[in-house]
């Protein structure tokens, strides 16, 4: 047998090369050169990054087991270009004495659930799926409980490994029945047999919240504000933009390709989550003091939006949703990003500190401003034009109620992101954060989620090019 | 009835099994929602593992006995599972570390 | 006749240079070129009646010159308004009128107003109405003419709120504005409702008497009231507003606020007749499609007539006595044209009104500025400061005397003939409206020469120094007036304007005339009984009829009952309910829903327990709903 | 891309030049230069257009360009103008330059005022250029946020709560719009968004049921539709000067304008079925407003009812169908829009000097602000539809337009309608009456300062601009009644 074509998987190949460059690094290298560790790691991952843009041919190998399409590297690019955003976020916060030893880990933890999202995005089979899937989870629930002495973390962690097995547990168990009725895991074997006898409903129900929890839709959401809260800042950016970017992708795609057959049945399902996610988290939201659990809430409600895209189960559909999750990255991280920075600074997460933030920080207040404007959907910030593609492609199927009610929705998520500005630029403060100077890659982060929230909208060539190869049933 | 004697005569249906890994599954769910302590919790957790991989195992050898990827799967499976208890057990330590109590009732500092 | 167009440009010019220098120029020089400006299109409407009257009469019917004609805005293929100049008899005339009356104010208000704070002010304003008044009367279609309308009703609100720190004053002018708009407002749906059917603005169309113009309105009826007559009673309701016909007359006592000469200018001489102007420019129309309006018309200004009269001879501010006096005479032409037919001899009445109109903007502004300068001289207008005053401001008094023989239509003075037509007419119409106007003439001539025998006779007061005839610059319109009323009876009317424009011969019904006279006689008589010497006559008078008499010295209690429905109806229980239900009902339904969405956040906030057991189980409820509903659905 | 966009690009220029400008010198030279570069560029617009239509182009829409932008959903960026966009644009220049000299010493961070003040111009021109639905909906989206900011920093009393309420409610609005724009595009089966492509298809008649009210209401709670109105007095009382003005004089008109492109030209049939129920609701409103304005005292929540009435009447004249009705109706939007900015400009002066906006607190005020004191009378005039001011000219077309409709039921709300000019001039001369005539009672207002030369710039630019359109109407009124013709033959299909 002739194993010559797994050398095809290179973002893969590319991302574990750099996980093991990484890991040996870590070891063996000596006081001195320890230092330059995270540099390298950074430039390595960015050179990665660009190595595995260009998507190639679509392709099987292993029997099918790992099929390729081009827009998975859309996909995988993004993902990769959250991380990188993330990490660079991170690098203060790893340079702390606390986490001096802890940094080869980090890096390792997170490469691991993003190589474990590739498989999950690549794979053509339950199994590789499942494995993806479990990879991608388990480190980061080491990642959430990170810090060690931190009850909050601690806790998180627990709270976040318990709920993850248990949906997981669950999915499996579904997953099983599906092979029990169909006697096979691969994809497109199952198109074609999954023919919607109630077993067959029955597992694809109970395989399908395993993934709903992970992108974290109402009911299955209750873990996500605490272990946001819980985690260290730019793990839950990464938990909230990247893992639940590589799940609403992959759900897109079994809906798609594996559960065609039964659209008549998920359709309904996925109309009612969005309206209770949607809905719901708006709800919680309004009330959140803490700014990591009031994007916690908000990163719900988005994950509800992103439901529109995948209920049509378009091209269109399709190519709206990758968009939806770029353009969700930039300005997600963006908000992440300035609230990460003012808490490695001052420790401050409550939105009453953030008071009259604009006196003293408005650099960090106006990206602040602008990544919500963008999650609010506000023009000329690309967030408008993702939550207009998003709704346009729900309208194309006739799905004009559920729009409307979304759009309803926008209305109580710009109240809260509203209160936010609020307090950074009207209310009044004696004694705001003092003036936070942000380290140098934390500017860079910065500065590209600035860019990329100003200017993937205005510019149509990036929602051009993920349309080109954009599928669907 | 016949169950019964087909299970006396030695050759066990598949129904018995499943009845079995359906039981396993849910009272591993009921452990997760009743138990207090958490590695009872965790052990809950590996039932409902434990019951899925059955389940692979039984619909391979009963229904589809030409091929293998029910036993392969049941195999990678067991593995993960194993990876997940060693990481809850290590983040129950931490927990442990932390409250000097595994009660999965003081983890609520966070709510709301 | 081209240069008819300066008439209308001068004045509004003055009115820029002025409005925009203001403070910036000395008194002296604004007073200066208002008074010359209005000299000079004095001179040239003279001229262009002169003209007119002699070389545009065609077999001797006046044709319609229109020397000037450009279309403003157009709405529909048909409807559009013009800006134009119509020159036609009735026009002219009033042309003559205004120029004349506007040239004594301004130059009467030279010494008047002098050192008055905003003396610059007052001669713009001034110069602005008579610009809107002139554009009124030479209007080629009612638009034009609404749009005029407008501004001398608002250059009116100005002049009488000239001092606007005087809140009576203020609110005087808030009146006049507001009551003259509601009549605006009728007339406004009155144009809607004509221009609508007839698919014209134009007097020319309409007036023409061109049946298929109005062939659209047969059998348009709304309320069992026919289309014409709704257009046409609408539209007499504006006018009804300027002329301060009963009930809309009530903002003309309050405009006596307002400094004298203005009141002369506009609230005896020119903006107040533009009611009847207006009917008579539309005669045609009233007298062959709405004939009952037209009658309705002749009731109204009757009843205006004697209500006035009647309260006239109570009030004791000398000023409103001549306020209503105007009301009642307004009333006299009202009354003219409702009684009068079209052409000939038929349409008597309306040259008889028009006569009127003309004599008694002359003798009632001499009457004003006679009035203002006593007030000038002893700086007040109470009746019972007054007395013996005739010694002191001889010229005043005879002018004064000349113009209350006029108005009393005693021969030979102007107010004879025309009030005398205007009888005759009433007499053909029906004997009773006959009877009527004769008692309210006697009325007249009773209130006027107690207004008389008051000021300038009776016993004298002390004044804080003694009263002086008023200089040159205030004698001399009274003279000129006084000119004026004792010769315009000579004129022979007839020849100029008629109902028809055709020429016709006014010969006197000298019963009618007899009996008039000898009534106006008897009531000088008993007046100058009654009030040439202090006795008690009136107050046993007043008390016997007490009732009547304190009615009205109340002026029946009218401006009560406009207060009741402004103040306590729309006021309180409209407007203020409205904004009441806006705040707390629209409005708080808008409220309400967020508050709403904040109750339901607090209130659900336990889901989020922080137990994680709880939440697998909501995680279990979740897929077995789910399952379930995609099992059984 | 055509040179319509530099009306977009200008105030974004201005933007990048305020970003760099460091002291308030600099700022005010960006702002005005900017500005009085707009206002060149609507004349020279202007000019253009008139004559281009004096050579006999008898196009839609003139000088338009398109550019595909998101070709998966048949986007493009696609500009044009009728003679209404240009009345509009005409009128935008004017307010976004008299809102500049009105704010001249804004405080604090004018950096930031004027910034927000440009992304909001920016907004109104682009809505008015494009002919593309989605470029609409993106411009008209894009002037409704900058109010939040703009009110909630710089605005005056319950500011951040009028600015949320405004701000959410008017998001409320463009959620039906957008609803209404999506079902307007995948019923009518077009391959594109531009309205005139649209135009060409005929939407499914059950669904112009529903996408009509959507989008008529979307479009009509900018335009202050009873009963979505509730945003305007409390929002316009809070904003500061500038923005009261540029959102009264022009923002609320996007409404109009918007009912008036999208609704009525895009779903005839429906406008035929369903007008009545607007009409109903729109006569409502003018009569409403005004009688809720007599009893206001704060200067700006008269001001904030009348506008509710005045546009009401927008609203209303539109629905009449016709083209007299609605030619009316966009003079009755440039009308508006310039009286009530000048209002909102000289209620902040007032309020500037005096700190208080309750008409019981001041009086006599003629004697000391004579300039203000008269300029406000002239606004009030032209608000009472006085002949030669602008007032007048929009109201009488409305009114001869409305009443072209003969049966009952219009004839009827025209009257109510028309009674709002006696109701109006109540109020306007109460507020006259009690605020600038009378005798001074506070001390403090004895020694008031006129008008400054920034103050009177503003002004007097409006009443002149009031003052033309009131005298010299005809050119306008023909250019917006031959505009109206193709909605007119839309609505006759």
């Amino acid at each position: 047998m002739d194993y010559s074509s797994f050398l095809q998987m290179t973002e893969e190949f590319s991302l574990l090369a750099v996980m093991v460059i990484l890991l040996v690094y870590d070891i063996f290298a000596g006081e001195k050169s320890h230092r330059y560790f995270q540099p390298v790691a950074l430039i390595l991952f960015a050179a990665h990054t660009l190595l595995t843009c260009i998507p190639r041919e679509a392709f099987n190998i292993a029997g099918g087991m790992f099929q390729y399409v081009p827009m998975q590297t859309y996909v995988k690019t993004i993902l990769n270009i959250g991380t990188l955003i993330v990490l660079l976020q991170a690098h203060k916060f790893l340079n702390d004495d606390s986490n001096y030893i802890k940094r080869g880990e980090f890096y390792f933890l997170t490469l691991s659930t993003l190589l474990g999202m590739y498989f999950m995005i690549s794979s053509g089979n339950f199994l590789m799926f499942f494995i993806g899937l479990e990879t991608a989870s388990i480190p980061m629930a080491t990642l959430v409980a990170f810090d060690k002495y931190n009850k909050k973390s601690a806790e998180a962690g627990a709270k976040y490994i318990l709920s993850a097995v248990f949906a997981s547990s669950i999915s499996l168990f579904g997953i099983s029945l599906i092979y029990g009725t169909t006697g096979t895991l691969y994809f497109n074997d199952i198109a074609t047999l999954f023919t919607g006898t109630p077993l067959q409903l029955m597992a694809f129900v109970f395989f399908a919240v395993g993934l709903f929890f992970k992108i974290s839709l109402v009911p299955f959401h209750l873990w996500t504000p605490d272990v946001y809260e819980g985690a260290q800042t730019n793990i839950t950016s990464y938990l909230s933009v990247i893992s639940k970017g590589a799940a609403v992708f992959v759900l897109f795609t079994l809906l798609v390709k594996v559960f065609g057959n039964i659209i008549s049945d998920w359709q309904p399902i996925l109309y009612g989550l969005a309206v209770v996610s949607i809905t719901v988290a708006n709800v919680f939201a309004i009330r959140q003091q803490n700014l990591k659990r009031f994007l916690a809430f908000s990163s719900i409600s988005q994950a509800g939006y992103i439901l529109l895209a995948i209920i049509s189960g378009t091209a269109l559909g399709m190519a709206s949703l990758v968009y939806f999750v770029l353009v969700y990255m930039f300005s997600n991280l963006a908000a992440f990003g300035v609230l990460s920075v003012i808490e490695q600074k001052t420790g401050k997460v409550q939105m009453t500190d953030y008071n009259g933030l604009y006196q003293t920080n408005p650099k960090l207040s106006f990206v602040m401003m602008i990544a919500l404007f963008s999650l609010a959907g506000i023009p000329p910030f690309a967030g408008f034009f993702s939550k207009f593609f998003i709704f346009s492609a729900a309208a194309q199927q006739g799905f004009y109620v559920l729009v409307f009610i979304a759009l309803l929705n926008t209305i109580i998520s710009l109240y809260y992101y509203l209160l936010v500005i609020k307090a950074m630029f009207l209310n009044a403060n004696e004694n705001p954060i003092e003036k936070v100077t942000s380290d140098f890659p934390a500017k860079i982060s910065l500065v590209i989620c600035t860019i990329g929230i100003m200017i993937v909208g205005i510019i149509s060539t990036f929602y051009n090019q993920i349309a080109v190869f954009s599928f669907s049933m | 009835m016949d169950i019964l004697n087909n299970m006396l005569s030695g050759q066990v249906p598949i129904e018995a099994y499943l009845g079995v890994s359906l039981i396993m599954f849910f009272a591993g769910i009921y452990g997760f929602l009743s138990r207090k302590n958490l590695l009872m919790i965790l052990v809950s957790i590996e039932l409902m593992l434990n019951a899925a991989d059955i389940n692979f195992v039984v619909f391979n050898r009963y229904l589809y006995p030409g091929q293998m990827e029910g036993f392969f799967f049941a195999l990678f499976a067991i593995a993960i599972a194993a990876c997940e208890t060693a990481v809850a057990i290590a983040i129950i330590i931490n927990i442990y570390r932390n409250l000097t109590s595994v009660e999965v009732g003081e983890l609520d500092e966070m709510k709301e | 006749m081209q240069y008819t167009l300066l008439i209308i440009l001068l004045p509004l010019i003055s009115f820029i240079v002025l409005g925009f220098l203001d403070s910036n120029l000395k008194p002296k020089v604004a007073g200066a070129i208002g008074a010359t400006v209005l000299g000079i299109i004095t001179v040239l409407s003279y001229y262009t009646a002169f003209e007119y009257f002699t070389y545009h009469q065609i077999a001797g019917v006046y044709e319609k010159v229109i020397p000037l004609h450009v279309e403003w805005v157009r709405f529909t293929e048909f409807l559009h308004i013009d800006l134009g100049i119509l020159l036609d008899p009735i026009s002219v005339m009033m042309l003559v009128v205004i120029t004349t009356v506007s040239f004594m104010v301004n130059i009467y208000s030279l010494a008047y107003m002098e050192g008055e704070k905003g003396f610059q002010r007052y001669y713009a304003f001034l110069s602005l109405f008579t610009f809107s008044m002139l554009g009124l009367v030479i209007a080629t279609n009612i638009f034009q003419m609404y749009i005029f309308w407008e501004l001398v009703g608002v250059s009116s609100y100005l002049l009488i709120g000239f001092y606007y720190t005087k809140p009576s004053a203020v609110a005087a002018a808030k009146k006049a504005f507001i009551v003259t708009r509601f009549a605006d407002l009728g007339f406004l749906v009155g144009i809607l409702f004509l221009s609508f059917y007839t698919k014209t603005f134009d007097f020319g169309v309409l007036t023409s008497g061109d049946a298929s113009v109005f062939a659209s309105t047969a059998g348009v009826s709304f309320m069992g009231i026919s289309g014409m007559s709704w257009a046409m009673g609408l539209i007499f309701i504006g006018g009804a507003g300027k002329s301060a016909m009963f009930p809309l007359h009530i903002w003309l006592p309050d405009a006596m606020e307002g400094p004298t000469p203005v009141s002369a200018l506009i609230h005896a001489a020119t903006m107040v007749v533009a009611g009847v102007f207006l009917v008579a420019r539309l005669f045609p129309v009233y007298e062959v499609y709405a004939p009952e309006v037209l009658h309705g018309i002749a009731y109204v200004g009757a009843f205006t007539a004697l209500f006035a009269a009647v309260i006239a001879c109570v009030q004791t501010d000398i000023k409103r006595v001549l306020a209503f006096s105007t009301i009642s005479q307004i009333g006299f032409m009202m009354v003219g044209l409702g009684v009068s037919g079209y052409g000939g001899h038929e349409g008597l009445g309306y040259m008889a009104s028009m006569f009127h109109l003309f004599t008694h903007a002359m003798f009632k502004a001499l009457l004003f500025l006679g009035a203002g300068s006593v007030i000038h001289s002893i700086h007040n207008n109470e009746l019972n400061h007054m007395g013996g005053l005739r010694k002191y401001l001889p010229i005043t008094n005879i002018t004064f005397l000349i113009a209350c023989l006029a108005i009393a239509g005693i021969p030979p003075f102007s107010g004879f003939f025309s009030k005398d037509e205007i009888l005759s007419a009433c007499y053909k119409f029906s004997p009773y409206m006959g009877a009527t106007m004769t008692f309210i003439a006697g009325l007249t001539a009773f209130y006027m020469f107690r207004l008389y025998y008051g000021i300038f006779w009776g016993k004298e007061h002390k004044h804080a120094h003694t009263p002086h005839e008023s200089k040159f610059a205030m004698a001399f319109p009274l003279v000129f007036l006084a000119a004026f009323t004792v010769f315009a009876g000579w004129i022979p009317f007839g020849h100029f304007v008629t109902s028809d424009r055709a020429n016709y011969d006014i010969h006197l019904d000298y019963t009618v005339a007899g009996i008039s006279v000898a009534i106006a006689v008897l009531s000088i008589i008993l007046a100058t009984i009654m009030y040439r010497k202090e006795s008690v006559v009136p107050q046993k008078l007043a008390s016997c009829f007490s009732g009547l008499f304190k009615a009205a010295s109340h002026r029946f209690y009218i401006d009560e009952i406009y207060i009741f429905i402004t103040k306590r109806i729309i006021f309180k229980h409209v407007s203020t309910p409205i904004a009441w239900l806006d705040r707390h009902v629209i409005d708080a339904t808008m409220n309400g829903l967020a508050s709403t969405t904040q109750w339901t956040s607090v209130k659900i906030k336990d889901f989020q327990s922080g137990q994680v057991q709880q939440y697998a189980y909501v995680f279990l409820l979740g897929t077995l709903l789910i399952a379930g509903l995609v099992l059984f659905f | 891309m055509n040179f319509l966009s530099l009306f977009v690009l200008v105030p974004a220029l201005m933007m990048m030049g305020l970003f760099v400008s460091r002291n308030r010198k600099q700022i005010q030279f960006v702002t005005a230069t900017g500005a009085t570069l707009l206002m060149i560029l609507s004349g020279v617009i202007t000019f253009m257009y008139l004559t281009e239509r004096a050579v006999g182009n008898v196009a839609e829409m003139l000088f338009t360009a398109d550019t595909v932008w998101y070709a998966p959903f048949n986007i493009h960026y696609s500009v044009g103008i009728d003679g209404i966009s240009v009345a509009m644009l005409l009128l935008t220049s004017i307010i976004v330059f008299t809102g500049v000299f009105a704010s001249w010493k804004i405080d604090p961070l004018p950096k930031e005022f004027f910034l927000w003040y440009c992304l909001l111009s920016i907004g109104v021109y682009g809505f008015f250029i494009s002919t593309d639905l989605f470029t609409m909906f993106l411009y008209y989206e894009v002037a409704l946020i900058p109010m939040y900011l703009l009110i909630g920093v710089w605005g005056s009393g319950r500011k951040e709560y009028g600015a949320m309420k405004l701000t959410l409610i008017l998001m409320g609005g463009s959620a039906l719009l957008l609803v209404g724009i999506l079902g307007i595009y995948y019923q009518s089966g077009a391959t594109s968004m531009n309205l005139y492509e649209i135009a060409k298809t005929t939407i499914p008649i059950q669904a112009q049921y529903y996408l009509f009210p959507l989008t008529f209401i979307g479009f009509g709670v900018l335009g202050a539709l009873f009963p979505f109105h509730t945003w305007s007095p409390d929002g316009h009382a809070s904003a500061p000067t500038a923005v009261s003005m540029l959102h009264a004089g022009v923002l609320m008109k996007l409404g109009g304008y918007g009912a008036f492109r999208v609704a009525i030209y895009l779903m005839p049939q429906a406008a035929h079925e369903l007008a009545w129920i607007f009409l109903i609701l729109t006569g409502i409103s003018v009569v409403y407003g005004a009688f809720s304005a007599i009893v206001q005292t704060d200067l700006k929540y008269i001001n904030a009812y009348s506008s509710v009435s005045h546009c009401g009447l927008v609203l209303f004249a539109i629905l009449m169908l016709n083209q007299t009705a609605m030619t009316g109706a966009i003079l009755q939007m440039l009308s508006h829009g310039l009286m009530t900015a000048l209002f909102f400009a000289l209620i902040g002066m007032i309020y500037g000097r005096t700190h208080t906006r309750l008409i019981t607190e001041m009086s006599g005020l003629m004697k000391v602000l004579p300039f203000l004191g008269v300029s406000y009378v002239i606004a009030g005039l032209a608000s009472l539809g006085l002949p030669s001011l602008s007032g007048f000219v929009a109201e009488m077309t409305i009114f001869v337009g409305a009443f072209q409709e003969t049966d009952t039921f219009h004839r009827v709300l025209t009257i109510v309608a028309c009674t709002s000019i006696v109701i109006t001039a109540v109020y306007i001369l109460r507020v006259v009456g009690k605020i600038l005539f009378g005798v001074i009672q506070d001390e403090h207002h004895k020694h008031l300062t006129d008008a400054t030369w920034f103050e009177r710039i503003s002004v007097v630019t409006l009443i002149a601009a009031i003052f033309v359109l009131g005298s010299a109407p005809f050119w306008i009124s023909n250019m917006i009644g031959e505009s109206v013709l193709p909605v007119i033959t839309q609505l006759a299909k």
